[in-house]
């Protein structure tokens, strides 16, 4: 059982039109570059994509956004896209907005198996409409279910044969969450070496959780926000 | 009446030794710049680091360390990277000590609204909605009005609410408030802004109840 | 009749290339010594590994790191450690390809009782409750009878329970069985043993709907 | 805010009788050893301990047991020791078992701020008795609460003066969860060393988790099952 593809189009080979996609990344940090552009190539349809942002007009899910490949974006924050606010406006995009921590432990919990959580995020706004609350120790909690994905398209640093990951500083974000709730969890690394090579200690993403392993190429890492100091 | 720099150097004021503290985007982000001598404050992300420095110097960027507000920032000794779910985690279980938010309307009660404008087009609450609800001591930095000069203090917010009950203090650039439950009792007043001036911007419910301090920094 | 080592060979002919797997105290452990040239399997160990290795040569034993019936082991290349949460998380998340693990009493309908004896003093279920839930494919490995030569497959459990509804197949010493919907259906039987002998060594419901061939190791 | 304390004696200097105490390792390995010691010096009474295993009559929890200190054991598995039975079977002792995977979680819970998760384990034995019971997508759950403790008292590898942790091997276990679940925590660890000195990407545990911490002594890190094969 070889969990190695040569890239990005071959390890997307089945995602097929109308798929639920979780994407790892935080704003443009840490997103499956490669994999976007392949789904972008590959032009599937009517997808489902779970992710924190939409990427920005020219990059990350924006690319798939201005191909209109999206049907429908669960994300907690999508201000950085102008395409996605047309689309949107004319509704041609679907889109759920769901809290940032809410939307993280949904994906935890399809990891760990754990079909709902409870959360206090969102009680007494619109979030809450439609949910089950309970009160446990005098405070408001949701009932929030745990998300399901036909694929995770993650992102990490360095990985190994077996699918081991490692992720860089906050690029890890979303990405190990994502990487446990997946059908298919399809992982791009920077860097990917022989199973042995990663130490045991320093694993974020077991492999048993990873079906998928490239190693992509051309990392673009585009910086959102370049914020910088006087010397 | 202050400026964004006078309101952010106030609430720094309210940092103690050891602290965790979540600082949200705008006014919030500057409270970093007035940590008091002394006092060991450390910032958390909410997408993902514990021990957050001051932004890179030029050329020093790195892509993969961000803030929540998606600037490129450094880290300081002792900081710790952790996924999403942990960070709310710890934002949910309390481990973090004081949580500074912008806010578009708070009410008396101690509801907050941040994050959208009906008719205008929504963004997003991102991690807000989970700190609020969360959070063992919030303080709103904002502006005592709006660009049309109506109170943001009311008796109940107009706009969707990003969580209820949850505001503890709110620093304006007229006045420190906290939130009672009688309403939003006057702590402090800006240098050369009156009593009077904070009544008349104040919609919800004021509470006087001695005389009201100049503001120190 | 089989002898526990060779119960371990016939089950591990049930792996697969690229099985998880779970290998529970006693007869599970020796699955591992009888993998299949040709299959990669990483054994899971519920206390926070994955690539479980063989014991260490003497001398080079290791105290932080230890199996789920704290022996002493090693890791294979691509191993990873974790914490017990996440352990059984990827169980509960059905990752797991295979369980197997040892029981008092299994029923015709997949109950399985392996942990408590009434009267007797209680160790505790460890982590075989959150297995039996959760494992997408269970095989139990057990003596056909206990030490009374009573039926140890049984038409209701008498011990407590475990988990229900949640055995898969079955590999004793005189055969193996799967689970049906109508009680337990001969498969295989042991090189030497009757299909008599395992009816009479059967009280709950044993479907034989074919001729039963003899097991191939 | 000093987090460094000298030894395990100043770290506990509060625990008091009755409290409730989170104690992390998986059978011998990776239990908070010093922690145990000063405890057993201190001779604090009643406490309640919940720990995945009990120790052996002469090491880890059953120290504490053998010196009459424990009022109820709340645990996965006891089954190796002697005078846990004893006092079992006398009524000196209450003892609660839970799934291994509940009481991990259960503490996660707390540590993540999730009054309560559900599981399927238990589900038709005697655990579910009493508990509340909820199907989600034809599969029947129990609904199990977060853990509380006074305190967690957990070993790590390395730690360093802002109370990151990283732990070793399988001495991980429990250690990462009871330390995001204590009022307050202490650990204890085999290397202290100055903030900056461990490698952020490489922190299993964030010091904003753990209260106090102190470099440990002495570690016996006593073997229970020496398995070994011939070279």
């Amino acid at each position: 059982m070889k969990k190695v593809y040569k890239n990005a189009g071959e390890a997307i080979f089945d995602i097929s039109d109308g798929n639920t996609l979780m994407l790892g990344g935080f704003g443009l940090c840490g997103i499956p570059e490669n994999c976007i552009t392949a789904l972008e190539k590959k032009g599937v349809k009517d997808l489902i994509c779970i992710s924190n942002n939409a990427g920005v007009d020219d990059f990350g899910i924006g690319l798939l956004l201005k191909n209109k490949q999206v049907k429908k974006m669960i994300a907690s924050y999508v201000g950085e896209n102008a395409e996605f606010e047309r689309q949107l406006l004319n509704g041609e995009l679907d889109v759920e907005l769901i809290p940032q921590g809410t939307l993280a432990t949904r994906c935890m919990a399809a990891g760990y198996g754990i079909p709902a959580i409870y959360t206090p995020a969102g009680v007494g706004t619109e979030v809450a409409e439609g949910k089950e609350s309970r009160v446990f120790k005098g405070k408001e909690y949701l009932m929030e279910y745990a998300f399901e994905a036909d694929f995770a398209l993650v992102k990490a640093w360095k990985g190994d044969t077996a699918g081991n990951l490692i992720y860089k500083e906050t690029a890890r974000n979303f990405n190990p969450l994502m990487a446990m709730a997946g059908q298919v969890t399809i992982a791009e690394v920077e860097e990917l070496v022989e199973a042995g090579e990663l130490n045991p200690n320093e694993i974020h993403t077991p492999g048993i959780y990873v079906h998928r392993i490239f190693q992509g190429n051309s990392y673009e890492k585009r910086i959102e926000q370049r914020t910088v100091r006087k010397g | 009446m202050l400026d964004k720099n006078q309101i952010a150097q106030r609430i720094a004021k309210e940092l103690k030794d050891g602290f965790y503290v979540n600082l949200g985007i705008g006014i919030p982000t500057l409270v970093a710049n007035y940590i008091p001598e002394g006092i060991n404050v450390t910032l958390q992300s909410e997408n993902g680091l514990l021990g957050m420095g001051p932004f890179p110097l030029e050329g020093e960027e790195d892509a993969d360390l961000i803030n929540a507000g998606k600037q490129t920032i450094t880290t300081l000794p002792g900081s710790s990277f952790f996924d999403s779910a942990m960070s709310f985690g710890m934002i949910r279980a309390g481990k973090v000590d004081l949580t500074v938010l912008g806010a578009m309307e708070v009410s008396e009660n101690g509801d907050i609204a941040s994050w959208k404008i009906p008719g205008k087009l929504v963004k997003g609450m991102g991690g807000a909605m989970d700190l609020v609800a969360s959070a063992k001591n919030i303080i709103v930095a904002m502006m005592h009005t709006n660009s049309k000069d109506e109170s943001k203090l009311l008796k109940r917010c107009k706009l969707p609410l990003t969580g209820i009950n949850c505001v503890k203090k709110i620093v304006t650039n007229l006045a420190v408030l906290e939130i009672t439950d009688k309403g939003f009792r006057l702590l402090e007043k800006a240098p050369g802004v009156s009593v009077e001036e904070i009544k008349s911007k104040t919609e919800g419910n004021l509470i006087i109840d001695s005389e009201i301090p100049d503001m120190e920094f």
